[in-house]
């Protein structure tokens, strides 16, 4: 009963800040929706025992993604009151479909598939001691391809930012300290006789 | 009445529901899109976590591993084009990409 | 023989090659000399083998010379027939030929296109042969198309005239009108009989005669009528049989010579020529010749009132020509196929020589055509008047010239059979011929009268230059001349009243008026001398008479009766309208209908509707079709999401 | 006999005709190598006539079986095997073919002036690829020769065309593409009811009512567009316009046969049954190709656009002949003249190649000189060139059927077989004696005849060599055919027959 | 713990292909702008590497290798040379174009050599968590790349536009994914298979999940409904980005479609044979519709593509070893084609100028009588009229979904085919008008690299060459589909 207050409780405001992602007319309240969504969610984890997600949950996409999406937001300091006009005008469309979706979801998952109803009607296994500990042990043996993979795409990702984003641009001043240091003052200061001015 | 793999399953439906609906609601704001999208994972990783539970299989759980990390370089990626959207156009109204069409 | 019948063909045809293509090497007298050579051996063969087959009892030879095709069981071959029929036409076809490459001589003497004059004369004169003795159906309508070809070739010989080109396009089409249906008819014979050759096609007749096709609705015809009427629609329009004939008239725009070979003397005559071939057919069908016997009566009836109106010497001859054909094909209609063929050589003669004595004297004219501007010209051009007096009196059928007896012996058979079975047909036929004879005599010296006699009316310029023509010009006449004056006296026995067409023309007994006749024949001296009990020549008489006593003697009268009867003679100047009718309903209508069907169907319906319609309509759905790629993320994501639901909600619903 | 003739007939045009593109896309008058491709291109094609020769006097005319057979597996998943042979039905299609290219290519001689190595090697591809569709045994390699051949046609039209080249050309390709397409799928379908793509497999192949009516409909498409038929034949006037004097000859004298020979080498005796039920219906659209585009013909301004409708009218008379079979066998019981209408059919395929070859090669003559195809910017030729007014003049003869010339052949015996079928058939189809020689006679006299119309006429000059020799030539052919058709008749009436055969056994 | 160490051998192609992209991504940061070709060097090196690796280990055997989540069998091995085959060819096709338009860095070559990665990844994924990974490299890869020149406003809205929708499509694949998962009880192929076999499969939830699964395949192939990003993203990204989107990502849709569909799902063959009707008949339909109102030709062939997809689903939906092959067929050769036609755009391009519309072809043929040639060889390749290969792969397609069954669907769906392949014909000879009949603009001549236009060259050739003799390639593809 507990667990079932504190799911419809967790649940009722995730669903809240997603929709205020959605809905927010600031960019960076939309953000702060997100991460309360998130952490409602990580809550959730908890409550179904899937203790190591909810905290990478927290701690990577919190902890870095929001930021990074905060930072975006902030750099590009987006005219607020214009971004947002007309948002309402579609909603009853979006809304619409979404409701279908919904629907037509809620159909499978509680009527009309017989998997998933068996599934729905059996007690939620007992998870292992340390959820942490069993997912390591799959990870880096059962997963290892994937989680090879999964530094590829961080490699890529990394490459992918830096090509589309680093740029020199040509008015910039750099220091070069080694050219700085390697300098031959012979180079930088040329001394020039002069013929003293005669007094007449 | 007890939470079984039905409620969760529904939350996921509900929130993936949102994040569809809220990609063609906002028409502004391009990074708005990308929260969405964000969110749309987030449905995803709820089912998995509640299916890995339920099968007490942890391939979900793993899988769920994996999607965030690619969410996140996805996000890098994302964001990277954001600004460079914006550094070309002085803009990322989502009403303003509009140059190809037809 | 064979050698000599190849001969016979394929003379005229070299020689008109010669001269068609190297007429510039050999030069304008190279050319009329290959010609008449290849002609003058042609005719001479002829004669040859018409002494072989009267003379020496030479029997009829049917042979193939090649096999053209093979297919289906039906051999379709290239051979010759030469009986009696075909020498006698062979005979016909090369003197006249060679009387007129004689003539052209001195016709087309200033003519730039004097070789291909030559070529096409002499190409003509091959056709033709090759037409007369064929042994197949095949054959008969290569000639049958090649002389209508020669003919259009040579209608439009001054092809510089519109007039002239009109007028052999007006001819070709008239024609093939014609051929349309004889080639039905041809195809007929194959249908039934399986075969083109002739003499197994006349086997075939007899048990043809039974069979019945059903054309409209469910009336069932008689196979050999309806083949029998389709073949004689050939002829009619080969021949110019009302209401085919209009072309004829016009055809006068061809330089004279080809007048008098190809319009008067051979080729109109084919179709009397190949319905008597085809007379084992026609005896099987009495209703064909009823049919063949009331268009001969219009023809030979009607066309003759219109030489009354004519003012242009040639048109008036031209009319008399298809008044006669219509005599010719009465004769065929009477099953007197014999007396048919009789006439048409006679005809062939006589009226060969008349368009050649018009043609001497529009030389001697500079080209005036016009009887009007003519008159008195007998003093200045004596052969030429006494030629064409014995012309005009073969033509009308004086006792003793050879019309006479070809247009009595026909008049009798055609009154014997009206006498025997009368009906509609054999009435209107027999009262045709009868006044026809009086408006052949007054449409006849009406041209003369107006020609040789009379106050010249020419201008000073015309009247300072007249003479004789030269010797080319009037010794043709003069052959001609002879055998017009006395052929008949020593033919008429043989060839109506004897078997001479044995074998070649079949004739059913109780047809057959022409036995009937034959009993009481005595001799030509005894049909002259009952021809003194019979109408026509008093009718012939009558009709000199009065065209003596109107145009010689009260040019008045004629001119105030064209006041009077101005409503009858605007029928005759318009030629009864046939003209008007062919080219505003059926020239101009057929390209009424083309256009239509172009503009309405081709490029209205076809292609405007159908095929340039689909593809703007493709092009049109791709245009707005291509709108919904509006550019807007949002769309496309909403279109995502559409696809996605529909999916969903189809697993749901299913 | 052996050997590898067929394949030689087609690959030495086709490479040659690949080779001379590598002379480049020069003009004439440029100093590359693009000047040599009309000589060049002229060896090979009569080295492929050449070819002919032994074929033609090898050939056996009394054996309706396949001769010269070559067969080498060419794609083995699909069971597509190289499958040539030539029977009664293809050769004389294949001779003309070899016979009016070597023409083509000396009537573009010095007319071609842009990029002639090109042109040339176009034509050559073109021969090649046809002589393939006359040879082909297998459906597939049939239908590549079949499409393929759009491909040079399309580029020939487009760039030496005419002012709507581009229309005439894309319509022209997508027409007759779309007309295959459905062939296509016909052919696939055999292929997998009978494991094969040999047409002789497929002619073998029961197949039931449904189905046949479904393929014929579809290889009808194909081949009508091709032929064309009405009412799917508004390409061809605008294809004939447009393109330049050789295309027009090739278009005329060879690929619209190709949709006739597609009809006895496919339709017939892969569908026999869906022929008898749809006869009636066939006979109908090529009697009104006659009778409605004879009429349409009348009245065209434009001397090639007039020869084009005509040429639609001629074919219409070769699909009359080949459908007549089961008019004949349901009038009189058996097949007795069904044969005369399918050869007559065959005839008028080659006689027509001759004829509306040389018509629209004369139209070339003048137009070469005038650059006018309207009818009305003419009058009065015969007086500046008059020899070529003779050739005009014998040629639009042939085209109005005349005896004694090819045109006349095809016609009777179709009009001899029509009446077998039925006599409004034939009274309908020999309408073409005087609609032909009307539309016919009436262009020659407007243009050939009259006086002198206006001072371009009266510049005009006769006949040069090479068109003296071209339409020499021509005119010989149409003669020989008219006069001695046996050699050719013979060549094909062992197949003809064979085929009258085959087909009046039902398949079902 | 019983775990064994994996085999590596099988995936020696992805591991050399890897460490070859982090020696390149080094090496790049030494080479100097412009000695940028040792960077290209070196990226083409790595393809021979991997080619070297994939064509030394054969063709003929299957493994499965890393805990099931690799396969490595012949239809991979085939899929992944022609990957390496093509990306070498966009590789060759880029270098100059890039140099030209100042866009010539290391990125490129490294992010294409991901791409590739991520192709190859996918074709021998035996999971849907390997699959998703590859995918994921492959995606971001293109991303990166569409965005490539970042002084390109319409290369950036494209790029955002690609992201959005891509992530938006893995997204619903991922919910698909968790939906099988949660039903099936497994993510690799095999499992899946099985558990298909025992269950009911006419459960609805995995049909929702095949529904998302088909909508996120549709995505990546580009079918519509889930084709709206093609002409954009073709259209905005820089031409040799276009070249690589439009040719050998192909093989991994046609990867993931044949591992998911037919590996994983071949039992729900009647559920995804419905949904894959829809969307090939609308993707032929819409594809050639469009194309026909298009004046840019990179858009023409973005619409063209689209039609493509729709012959490639055709082939695949009729769920016969006959299809699967002809969807193969299809797939490769159209990986050539459109990588031809593309280079043909690169071909014309020069300093400050893109060679896109449809009308910079003008009067080619007089220009260049030979590159005139190779693009109708291109043309009329993918317009499908024989002898080009392009007639081949419909042919094939063809003459499976005739095959399929007897009913009147697969007449119909055959009819469908056919009609808008004569529509789609039209656009191809547009094309081709423009290069032989129009005259030309100006007649500079075309001054590439000789590997260029012997490359682009044998490319052409090989369109016709394998339309002359189609019988190896064929043979090919149903030896690799059992």
């Amino acid at each position: 009963m507990f667990q079932a207050i504190l799911f419809y409780g967790f649940s009722a405001v995730m669903l809240a800040a997603a929709l205020g992602v959605i809905f927010a007319r600031n960019p960076v309240h939309s953000v702060m929706c997100l991460v309360l969504a998130f952490f409602n969610s990580a809550a959730l984890w908890l409550l179904i025992e899937a203790e190591f997600l909810a905290i990478v949950l927290v701690l990577v996409y919190v902890g870095a993604v929001m930021v990074l999406f905060l930072f975006v937001v902030m750099m590009l300091d987006i005219n607020v009151e214009e971004a947002r006009r007309g948002i309402h005008r579609y909603a009853p469309i979006g809304l619409g479909v979404a409701a279908l979706m919904v629907f037509e979801l809620l159909q499978v998952i509680w009527y009309r598939s017989a998997t998933l109803q068996a599934r729905a009607a059996s007690e939620l296994p007992a998870a292992p001691v340390s959820n942490t500990k069993a997912l390591a042990g799959v990870l880096y043996t059962e997963h290892v391809y994937a989680f090879e993979l999964a530094a590829v795409v961080l490699l890529l990702a990394i490459v992918a930012a830096i090509a589309l984003t680093m740029r020199r641009r040509p008015g910039l001043k750099v220091q070069d300290v080694a050219r700085q240091v390697a300098v031959n003052p012979k180079d930088r200061v040329r001394v020039v006789s002069m013929e003293a001015e005669k007094s007449s | 009445m007890s939470i079984g793999l039905g409620h969760y399953l529904t939350l996921a439906a509900i929130l993936f529901a949102i994040s569809i609906a809220g990609i063609f609601v906002n028409r502004k704001n391009v990074i708005v899109l990308l929260m969405c999208i964000e969110l749309m994972l987030l449905s995803v990783n709820f089912n998995f976590v509640a299916f890995s539970r339920y099968l007490d299989d942890l391939t979900g759980q793993v899988f769920v591993f994996f999607i965030l990390t690619v969410a996140a370089a996805e996000a890098a990626i994302g964001l990277a084009i954001l600004v460079v959207l914006f550094r070309n156009r002085r803009s990322i109204n989502v009403q303003e990409l509009d140059a190809m069409k037809g | 023989m064979h050698s000599i019948h190849l001969i016979i063909v394929l003379a005229p045809l070299a020689a008109s090659i010669i001269a068609g293509l190297g007429g510039r090497i050999i030069g304008r007298a190279g050319a009329h000399w290959v010609t008449i050579l290849g002609v003058a051996v042609s005719a001479v063969c002829s004669v040859l083998v018409l002494k072989h087959l009267v003379l020496d009892g030479g029997t009829a030879e049917n042979y193939t010379l090649y096999r053209w095709a093979m297919l289906d069981g039906l051999s379709m071959e290239v051979g010759f027939l030469v009986d009696r029929l075909s020498a006698m036409m062979m005979v016909v076809v090369t003197f006249v030929s060679l009387m007129v490459h004689i003539y052209t001589i001195g016709y087309m003497h200033d003519d730039d296109g004097y070789q291909r004059f030559f070529s096409y004369i002499s190409l003509f004169t091959f056709a033709m042969l090759m037409l007369v003795m064929s042994n197949n159906f095949l054959q008969l309508f290569f000639g049958w198309e090649a002389v209508g070809l020669v003919s259009y070739l040579l209608i439009g010989f001054w092809f510089k005239k519109p007039s002239a080109v009109f007028a052999n396009l007006k001819a070709f089409l008239v024609n093939r009108v014609g051929d349309f249906g004889f080639i039905l008819g041809i195809a007929g014979v194959v249908y039934y009989a399986n075969t083109l050759d002739y003499q197994a096609a006349f086997a075939a007749a007899e048990s043809l005669s039974s069979e019945t096709m059903v054309l409209f609705g469910s009336t069932a015809w008689n196979s050999m009528t309806v083949i029998c009427i389709l073949l004689f629609i050939g002829a009619m329009g080969k021949s110019a049989q009302v209401p085919l004939h209009v072309w004829l008239p016009d055809s006068m725009e061809g330089p004279t010579p080809i007048s008098a070979l190809i319009h008067a003397a051979t080729m109109v005559t084919a179709g009397i020529f190949m319905v008597a071939r085809m007379s084992p057919l026609y005896e099987f069908s009495d209703a064909a010749l009823a049919f063949i016997l009331t268009v001969g009566a219009i023809t030979a009836f009607f066309m003759g009132l219109l030489g009354l109106v004519q003012h242009d010497i040639k048109r008036v001859v031209a009319y008399s020509t298809l008044s006669q054909l219509g005599y010719m094909t009465v004769a065929l209609g009477v099953s007197a196929y014999a007396a048919g063929m009789f006439h048409l050589m006679t005809h062939a003669f006589f009226k060969a020589l008349l368009f050649l004595a018009a043609g001497s004297v529009i030389i001697a004219m500079h080209h005036e055509q016009d009887m009007r501007k003519m008159g008195g010209l007998r003093k200045y051009m004596p052969i030429t008047y006494w030629t064409s007096l014995i012309g005009s009196l073969a033509l009308i059928g004086f006792p003793g010239f050879a019309g006479f007896f070809s247009k009595d012996a026909l008049i009798e058979a055609v009154a014997h059979a009206h006498h025997d079975h009368p009906t509609t047909a054999t009435w209107l036929a027999y009262w045709s011929v009868l006044l026809g004879v009086f408006v052949t005599a007054l449409y006849s010296f009406r041209m003369f009268f107006l020609v040789f006699h009379g106050k010249e009316r020419m201008d000073e310029h015309t009247q300072s230059h007249l003479h004789e023509s030269p010797a080319v010009v009037w010794v043709p006449l003069a052959l001609l001349a002879i055998p017009s004056a006395i052929v008949g006296w020593f033919t008429i026995g043989p060839v109506l009243f004897s078997d001479y067409f044995d074998g070649a023309i079949v004739v059913r007994p109780d047809n057959d008026v022409l036995a009937a006749l034959g009993a009481d024949f005595h001799g030509p001296a005894g049909f002259v001398a009952h021809a003194l009990k019979t109408p026509p020549l008093y009718l012939a008489l009558a009709g000199v008479a009065a065209a003596w006593f109107l145009w010689l003697r009260r040019p008045d009268i004629p001119a105030r009766m064209a006041e009077r009867l101005a409503a009858l003679r605007h029928v005759l100047e318009q030629k009864y309208y046939a003209d008007a009718l062919y080219l505003n309903v059926f020239a101009a209508g057929g390209r009424r209908l083309g256009r239509g069907l172009w503009n309405i169907g081709d490029r209205g319906l076809i292609d405007g509707l159908l095929v340039n319609g689909t593809a703007r309509a493709v092009g049109f759905i791709g245009n707005r079709v291509r709108h919904v790629q509006s550019g807007y993320l949002y769309h496309y994501a909403f279109a995502m999401v559409l696809g996605l639901t529909a999916m969903l909600a189809w697993v749901v619903w299913r | 006999m052996a050997g590898y003739w067929l394949s030689a007939l087609i690959w030495l045009p086709v490479v040659g005709g690949l080779a001379l593109l590598f002379l480049g896309s020069g003009d004439r008058t440029d100093s590359g190598y693009a000047r040599l491709g009309a000589p060049l291109a002229l060896a090979i094609s009569i080295a492929t006539l050449l070819v002919c020769v032994p074929v033609v006097g090898a050939f056996d005319g009394s054996d309706p079986a396949m001769q010269f057979v070559e067969r080498t597996p060419w794609i083995g998943a699909f069971n597509v095997w190289y499958y040539l042979g030539v029977d009664g039905l293809s050769l004389p299609l294949i001779v003309l073919t070899a016979f009016v290219t070597p023409l083509v290519i000396i009537a573009g001689w010095s007319v071609i002036t842009r990029s002639p190595a090109q042109y040339f090697g176009a034509f050559l591809i073109l021969e090649g690829l046809m002589i393939g569709v006359f040879c082909a045994l297998d459906a597939m390699l049939f239908y590549v020769f079949w499409e393929a051949m759009l491909v040079p046609m399309f580029i020939i039209i487009g760039v030496w065309g005419g002012t709507r080249r581009v229309y005439a050309t894309i319509k022209f390709f997508l027409y007759t593409f779309l007309g295959s397409v459905f062939m296509l799928v016909s052919l696939v379908y055999l292929y997998l009811e009978s494991g094969s793509y040999s047409l002789l497999d497929f002619h073998a192949l029961p197949i039931t009512a449904t189905a046949q009516t479904l393929i014929f409909l579809a290889f009808l498409f194909a081949f009508a567009v091709k032929v064309p038929m009405w009412p799917v034949h508004t390409w061809l006037p605008d294809a004939h316009v447009e393109a330049p004097t050789g295309g027009s000859v090739i278009l005329a004298a060879i690929m619209l046969k190709m949709g006739g020979y597609g009809f006895v080498r496919l339709s017939l005796p892969i569908a026999p049954d869906a022929s008898e039920s749809l006869a009636g219906f066939m006979i109908a659209l090529s009697l009104i190709a006659v009778v409605y585009i004879g009429f349409v013909a009348l009245v065209q301004k434009d001397m090639k656009k007039l020869i084009a409708y005509s040429s639609i009218a001629h074919m219409g008379f070769v699909t009359l002949g080949f459908f007549l079979l089961w008019p004949i066998l349901t009038n009189s019981g058996s097949t007795g003249g069904a044969a005369l209408g399918i050869g007559g059919g065959m005839v008028q395929m080659v006689s027509h190649g001759l004829v509306s070859g040389a018509m629209f090669f004369c139209v070339g003559v003048m137009y070469d000189r005038m650059h006018s195809r309207e009818i009305a910017d003419y009058g009065g030729v015969a007086n500046t060139m008059p020899h070529f007014a003779a050739f005009m003049v014998l040629f639009a003869m042939a085209n109005a059927g005349l005896p004694g010339t090819s045109g006349f052949v095809g016609e009777f015996m179709v009009i001899l077989s029509a009446f077998k079928a039925n006599f409004w058939y034939a009274f309908l189809a020999a309408t073409t004696l005087i609609l032909g020689a009307a539309y016919t006679l009436w262009m020659v006299k407007r243009v050939i005849f009259g006086d002198i119309a206006n001072d371009q006429v009266r510049e005009l000059t006769d006949l040069n060599g090479r068109e003296y020799f071209v339409l020499t030539v021509l005119a010989g052919a149409v003669l020989l055919v008219g006069v001695w058709p046996d050699p050719l008749v013979n060549m094909m009436a062992a197949s003809v027959e064979q085929l009258v055969n085959q087909v009046s056994q039902s398949k079902l | 713990m019983d775990f064994v160490i994996p085999e590596f051998q099988p995936a020696y192609p992805e591991i050399a292909l890897l460490a070859s992209i982090c020696v390149v991504l080094v090496a790049d940061l030494f080479v100097p702008a412009e000695r940028r070709i040792v960077t290209w060097g070196l990226a083409v090196l790595s393809l021979l590497v991997t080619a070297g690796f994939l064509l030394d280990r054969g063709f003929d055997s299957t493994t499965i290798t890393f805990s099931g989540s690799y396969i490595a069998d012949p239809l991979g091995s085939v899929l992944k040379l022609f990957a390496v085959l093509s990306m070498a060819l966009v590789l060759v096709y880029a270098r100059d174009y890039l140099r030209e338009q100042a866009l010539e860095r290391g990125e490129f070559y490294v992010l294409a050599l991901f791409a590739l990665l991520g192709i190859m990844v996918m074709v021998s994924a035996a999971s849907l968590l390997t699959m998703y990974m590859g995918l994921e490299v492959l995606s971001l890869s293109l991303y990166a790349m569409v965005a490539f020149d970042r002084d390109s406003s319409v290369s950036a809205e494209a790029a955002m536009k690609y992201f959005v929708l891509g992530a938006i499509a893995s997204g619903i694949l991922l919910y698909g994914i968790s939906l099988v998962y949660g039903t099936l009880g497994s993510v690799q192929f095999a499992e899946l298979a099985q558990a298909l076999g025992r269950s009911d499969g006419n459960d609805l939830g995995f049909w929702f999940g095949l529904s998302f699964l088909v909508a996120g395949i549709a995505f990546k192939f580009g079918a519509v409904p889930f084709h709206m990003w093609i002409p954009d993203v073709y259209h905005g990204a820089r031409t040799p980005v276009t070249l690589l989107i439009g040719s050998v990502p192909k093989i991994a849709s046609f990867a993931l479609a044949i591992r998911v569909l037919v590996d994983g799902l071949g039992d729900l063959h009647g559920a995804w044979q419905s949904m894959l009707i829809v969307l090939a008949v609308g993707s032929i339909a819409l594809g050639n519709l469009v194309a026909l109102a298009q004046t840019n030709l990179k858009r023409m062939l973005a619409y063209s593509t689209i039609s493509h997809v729709g012959f490639i689903l055709m082939g695949i939906l009729a769920g016969t070893n006959a299809g699967y092959r002809a969807a193969l067929f299809y797939t490769l050769t159209y990986v050539l084609m459109s990588a031809g036609a593309f280079a043909m755009i690169l071909l014309l391009s020069r300093r400050g100028f893109e060679a896109d519309n449809i009308d910079d072809f003008r009067g080619l043929n007089r220009r260049s009588p030979w590159f005139a040639a190779m693009m109708a060889c291109f043309m009329f390749g993918l317009a499908g009229i024989p002898p080009w290969v392009g007639f081949w792969g419909k042919l094939n397609v063809i003459s499976a979904v005739l095959n399929a069954g007897d009913g009147s669907l697969y007449f119909a769906l055959t009819i469908i085919m056919v009609v808008f392949s004569v529509i789609g014909a039209f656009y191809y000879l547009r094309v081709l008008k423009v290069i032989y009949f129009d005259a030309p603009e100006s007649t500079e001549k075309i001054a590439k690299a000789v590997d260029f236009r012997w490359v682009l060259s044998a490319n052409a050739l090989a369109v016709l060459g394998l339309g002359c003799f189609p019988g190896l390639l064929l043979k090919l593809c149903s030896d690799v589909i059992t």
